[in-house]
């Protein structure tokens, strides 16, 4: 009952990853339906060093429980079994074992933070976030218009008391170029998720971080802030728009001509005074 | 004051009901007023719980708005952890470590007492956040609104008075466990009965000793960031605010030193449990009792190393996060030891499927894939991914639901019995089983895949066309099935006591000392104190082992005679038993009528202290053995 | 938790002896609590006194954390008699500055502050 | 501070009592460590003044902490006294514990104050916040002891402290030291190394 309850389950979490059909393009999330590189090596990541073996090891201990409770049952007017106190080779076994196991894990671990903690490459984009609640704010500190003005992309903030309307903030990126961002926050902690592209990174205020991403096809990937940020927490949310290198600069050349400073939708900027 | 304090508590020796209970210090009492309030707390956060999963149960919902949403997931997460499942393990601490080692009460009765009413008080004061916020009745939810998690500067920022009642809550009912834990320490180290040597105390007698010394050392820790948080808070100071240089991660590292051991703290002694229940119904000695116990020793110190993998995505830097997730990987060593030792207990057993077996099993089962998902999330890059999602939401409850609570559940239907003379009804409690465990199964699992599919926690609400709106339908309906589990329980606890089906002093075949005595126990516990010979002294009481290793019945063992007679004696049994007392009640009282007065005005806080002076006066004066 | 394994806790043939052993060694007398008291006060002196000796700034901060130290150490080891006490509590006194010097130490590392 | 015998036999051959004290010791050091640590990680981290080498009066609070080291002896002066029976020895050492005490206090409410006066408080800057809730902290503790100290102080005016009770004042011996060498740490790291 339980083994097939398992196995259902299994069965279910692939087909629906894989295929994960049906979700609208512009908020589909799905970690395992990466399209930039980071988000790439971290599913695979997953799915081979841990959840391919967890998935093993966890079909092999239900089957002994179960296997245990129906086979040892008390059956009716039977002994009472030998009294095993334990046995210290079986111990050693699986204290070692796991532990060999486990200890390969590190290999992904240690290579996998050194790779995505390097510094952005020298030719990457640089963008910088800013997290306010609960809006984001995008600048291309190398993006300047005749005035030396840096191109900024303000989000809405929510008004504190009502739902968020209207479409996030979009943050427009080259394809297959990489993009080294840095996040910063004016008030309470965030965290800058775009599930498709890369797993998050907090936005703490005090605090400058910094990571690289980058998509490798073009499209709009839907993020949303990913640390409770207070009330509007859910509607923190943002667009990535990755374009051809072409469309991206045609992009900016329009954005700088409207005056330096791009709005999404409606409404007043988040930051009035932000981006000197 | 005190002198008529003091006549009073005399008189309320002789009363009956109501004032023997406010004035007991008898271990086996306060543990039951453990467990019941525990229970009802359990009852308030599962509602909380429910609220939640049907505002999620479908797209744009709007059962709770936003504000009354992250209200009532931080009470549910503050109430779940500190007002269940700490104080369910404090009421098998308090009913059984005494009986278990051979001893009348615990090293401290009257501190016990206090331990309980301060978290009874520090409980109370907690929920009645929820009535500061105007009119309850309108949707107007008062109740701290950061997570149960606090994170500053959020928590710093949120107005009303929330998060004042949440951090004097925490500090009130750190008072209880620190006390609590210093009081078991005592006792396991110093009142055993003789023979009971360290190597031969139960293993639930092992996992409350490691526990009370997480709790000692842990408690400090959290009890400085909350007194930071609310100096911050009331009186400006700068520790957490970014503006002056404060910094908001020195919060995290705070909140997460304590956090983890405090996972630990939580799911150690639900460990215990199971590796009582599995020996007694698989008729076989726990497999490998010295490697169980090292390895329990080896998480309790091992968890003081990785509480940096709650901020994997903080930015601490490479260096940290990857000896954080090193950390983190190996303590899955002495938690697999655990569980291939259990495994190897049930193996070759000739085991009884009843109700608490169901249960520790059903612990296992669940307490491999919450220690599965644990080291999921402790490969650093891809765990960039899974924080903050519902992966993370699936992998706590599987540990802290499927596990502590399972496992507590099943010691429930263990000592039952023992504490009340009655067996609880075996049907209904399969019942409740199954559908805790399949409820449990189809709210939690979904949630794995709502992770990976990109759904944060925390948040009230979600668009439509997110691919996410089939296993939140889901899990509803999980959570509603728990909930009818739940009331399952409560119908077999009700039915069975008034069915009258006598217990009996061991109606389990067990092992342990505290199946020697009555059911239920009487005051004075043991009428000799034992002498314990060997490791689960009661079973060699009545069994022998043949050459082969076949236990053999000796001959008028232990088990066949109830010891009527002890009933019938009542209070004339001659021992000295410590005297009630009202003081320790008083000064628990005293604590949060302080705390009130810091948050509202100074001048209730000096009734605090007054009434917290008469109690601990009073209790230091009063003649009373301990 | 080493700390239960530890020497303190013995089996109970083994309790009697060693709680007469405890009440043997008791506790020094007055005089060498005064001697004890003595050199406090003069270590105090000399901490004082080379905080304004400007020639050892450099080496300033470790001798006044051996001093401080040797200090903490007569201290603990006198006047709360763990020097004669059951070895029980200076495990569970290790134990927990041990602790807390570590935790404080990696927290400090993480987050850019220094110890000294 | 209740007038029970020493516990009987017990476990580890140790007292209930002055376990329980050990092991609130052990986890004081959590406590104070957590306090310390926040005011090392902030040192020299203050946005704006006054800056700790604008307001340490180094002679002044070496004299307190001398007073405070001095109240140690005095503290086990006084259990020697009580252990020979000394009633008279008990209660002069008692009162010079606790006044010594007193005079640490009102010293230390002397720095808060002139300190206030030149502009710190706990909401001033970073040193403000964790120099007044560490050195808070620590005050807090030394009240309380004062306190006990004073109720036995009474209790052996009335001749309720007998040589066999002596565990009474021990286990206040050992609070009052412990105060006094987190005083001794206090001193050193946040006093007098000033990086």
């Amino acid at each position: 009952m339980r083994r097939l309850v398992s196995v259902a389950l299994l069965i279910a979490l692939v087909g629906l990853l894989i295929g994960c059909a049906g979700a609208d393009p512009d908020l589909d999330q799905n970690t395992f339906a990466p399209e930039g590189d980071v988000a790439r090596m971290q599913r695979d990541i997953l799915i081979v060093w841990v959840l391919g073996p967890a998935a093993v090891i966890f079909v092999v201990m239900q089957a002994l429980l179960i296997y245990a409770v129906i086979r040892f049952r008390r059956k009716k007017g039977q002994e009472l079994p030998r009294q095993v106190h334990g046995n210290n080779r079986l111990e050693y076994a699986w204290t070692i074992a796991p532990a060999i196991l486990l200890l390969m894990l590190i290999v992904p671990t240690v290579a996998g933070v050194i790779e995505l903690g390097r510094d952005a490459a020298d030719d990457a984009l640089r963008v910088r976030v800013v997290g306010q609640q609960f809006s984001w704010t995008f600048q291309y500190p190398d993006l300047t218009d005749a005035e030396g003005k840096p191109l900024t992309v303000f989000g809405l903030p929510g008004e504190v008391g009502k739902p968020s309307t209207g479409r996030p903030a979009e943050l427009h990126i080259p394809v297959d170029r990489e993009i080294g961002v840095t996040l910063e926050s004016v008030d309470v902690i965030h965290s800058f998720w775009v599930p498709k592209l890369a797993g998050k990174l907090d936005v703490v205020p005090g605090r400058t971080n910094s990571m690289w991403f980058n998509a490798t096809k073009i499209g709009s990937y839907s993020g949303q802030c990913a640390e409770f940020c207070g009330f509007q927490h859910a509607d923190m949310r943002l667009i990535v728009v990755a374009e051809s290198e072409e469309d991206f600069e045609a992009w900016v050349a329009d954005q700088l001509e409207g005056g330096g400073a791009a709005r999404s939708g409606a409404g007043e900027p988040a930051l009035v005074s932000y981006g000197e | 004051m005190v002198g008529a304090l003091r006549r009073l508590r005399q008189e309320g020796e002789s009363y009956q009901g109501v004032w023997s209970w406010l004035t007991t210090v008898d271990h086996k009492r306060i543990g039951i007023m453990y467990g019941v309030t525990a229970f009802l707390f359990f009852l308030m956060g599962g509602i909380e719980a429910l609220l939640l999963r049907i505002q999620l149960s479908s797209p744009n919902n709007a059962v709770l708005d936003p504000d009354q949403y992250n209200r009532i997931f931080t009470m549910h997460g503050t109430t779940m952890i500190f007002l269940v499942v700490m104080p369910l393990s404090a009421a098998f601490f308090n009913l059984l470590i005494p009986l278990m080692i051979g001893a009348r009460d615990v090293a401290f009765p009257r501190l016990n007492a206090f331990s309980f009413w301060v978290f009874l008080g520090g409980g109370l004061f907690m929920n009645a956040s929820f009535f500061t916020g105007g009119n309850i009745l309108k949707g107007e939810l008062g109740a701290p609104d950061a997570g149960w998690f606090g994170y500053a500067p959020l928590s710093l920022q949120s107005a009303g008075t929330g998060i004042d009642f949440w951090a004097f809550g925490l500090l009130i009912l750190g008072v209880a466990s620190m006390a609590s834990g210093f009081n078991f320490i005592v006792t396991i180290f110093n009142m055993r009965a003789p023979g009971m040597t360290l190597l031969r105390m139960p293993l639930f007698v092992w996992m409350t000793l490691v526990t009370s010394f997480l709790i000692i050392f842990a408690m400090p820790i959290i009890t400085v960031a909350l007194f930071q948080l609310l100096f911050d808070r009331l009186y400006g100071a700068n520790f957490f605010n970014f503006e002056a240089g404060g910094q908001p991660l020195l919060w995290q590292h705070m909140f997460w030193l304590f956090g983890h051991p405090e996972v630990y703290i939580l799911i150690l002694p639900a460990m215990g449990i199971v590796s009582e229940v599995l020996p007694t119904f698989s008729r076989k000695p726990l497999f490998g009792y010295p490697f169980v116990v090292i390895s329990g020793l080896a998480i309790a110190f091992m968890s003081w190393g990785v509480w940096a993998h709650h901020m994997y995505t903080t930015g601490l830097g490479p260096i940290a996060n990857s000896a954080f997730g090193v950390s983190t990987i190996l303590i899955a060593v002495p938690t697999g030891i655990k569980i291939f030792n259990w495994l190897a207990t049930l193996w070759g057993g000739a085991i009884s499927l009843k109700t608490p077996l169901f249960f520790a099993v059903g612990f296992i089962s669940m307490f491999v894939i919450g220690g599965l998902t644990g080291v999921i999330h402790s490969i650093v890059p891809s765990d960039y991914q899974q924080q903050d999602t519902y992966f993370v939401v699936a992998h706590l409850h599987q540990v802290l639901l499927g596990g502590a609570m399972f496992g507590l559940f099943a010691g429930i239907y263990y000592w039952f019995p023992k504490f009340t003379g009655r067996l609880l009804h075996e049907g209904w409690g399969q019942l409740h089983f199954w559908l805790m465990f399949i409820g449990f199964n189809i709210t939690f699992q979904p949630m794995m895949i709502l992770g990976l599919l990109g759904m944060p926690r925390r948040i009230y609400s979600y668009p439509e066309g997110a691919g996410w709106e089939w296993w939140n339908a889901v899990a509803t309906v999980g959570a509603l099935l728990i909930g009818v589990s739940i009331l399952v329980f409560m119908f077999n606890v009700v039915l069975s006591l008034r069915r009258n089906d006598q217990a009996g002093p061991d109606p389990w075949d067990g092992r342990t000392l505290e199946w020697a005595i009555p059911s239920p126990p009487p005051a004075y516990n043991f009428r000799e104190i034992p002498t314990v010979r060997a490791r689960d002294d009661f079973w060699h009481q009545k069994y022998e082992e043949d050459e082969t290793g076949r236990p053999v019945p000796i001959v008028g063992g232990g088990a066949q005679e109830p010891e009527e007679e002890e009933h019938a004696e009542g209070e004339g049994h001659g021992i000295h038993m410590p005297s009630p007392s009202f003081f320790p009640l008083i000064a628990a009282i005293g604590l949060p009528i302080i705390a009130t007065g810091l948050i509202y005005d100074a001048a209730i806080v000096a009734v605090g202290v007054a009434v917290l002076v008469v109690g601990i006066y009073g209790w230091a004066l009063e003649p009373a053995s301990e | 938790m080493t700390l239960a394994e530890s020497r303190g806790i013995k089996g109970p043939t083994e309790r009697e002896a060693e709680a007469e052993e405890v009440k043997e060694g008791a506790h020094p007398g007055p005089l060498e609590y005064v001697k004890i008291g003595l050199i406090l006060a003069v270590i105090t002196a000399v901490e004082v006194g080379i905080y304004y000796i400007e020639a050892i700034e450099d080496v300033l901060v470790p001798i006044l954390i051996v001093l401080s130290a040797i200090k903490f150490t007569l201290v603990v080891l006198w006047f709360m008699h763990l020097r004669f006490d059951s070895r029980l509590f200076s495990w569970l006194l290790a134990g927990g500055l041990m602790l807390a010097g570590i935790l404080m130490v990696i927290v400090l590392s993480t987050l850019g502050g220094r110890l000294v | 501070m209740s007038h029970t015998p020493a516990a009987l036999e017990t476990g580890t051959g140790l007292d209930n009592r002055k376990l329980l004290m050990w092991l609130f010791l052990a986890s004081e050091c959590l406590l104070f460590g957590s306090l310390i640590g926040a005011y090392l990680l902030y040192r020299g981290q203050s946005v704006v003044g006054p800056y700790p080498e604008d307001l340490f009066d180094i002679p002044f609070t070496s004299v307190s902490a001398f007073v405070l080291l001095m109240s140690s002896v005095t503290m086990v002066l006084a259990l020697a006294a009580i252990q020979r029976g000394d009633q008279r020895g008990l209660r002069i050492w008692l009162l010079s514990t606790a006044l010594l005490g007193l005079l640490f206090l009102s010293g230390q409410a002397f720095e808060f104050t002139e300190f206030n006066h030149e502009g710190l408080s706990l909401s001033s800057n970073l040193f403000g916040t964790t120099f007044f809730v560490l050195t808070g902290f620590h005050g807090a503790h030394v009240t309380v002891g004062v306190l006990i100290l004073l109720s036995l102080l009474v209790m052996a005016w009335r001749g309720r402290l007998t040589q066999s009770q002596s565990l009474n004042i021990e286990l206040a011996g050992l609070y009052w030291h412990f105060v006094d060498v987190v005083w001794i740490v206090i001193f050193t790291l946040i006093y007098l190394i000033q990086p």
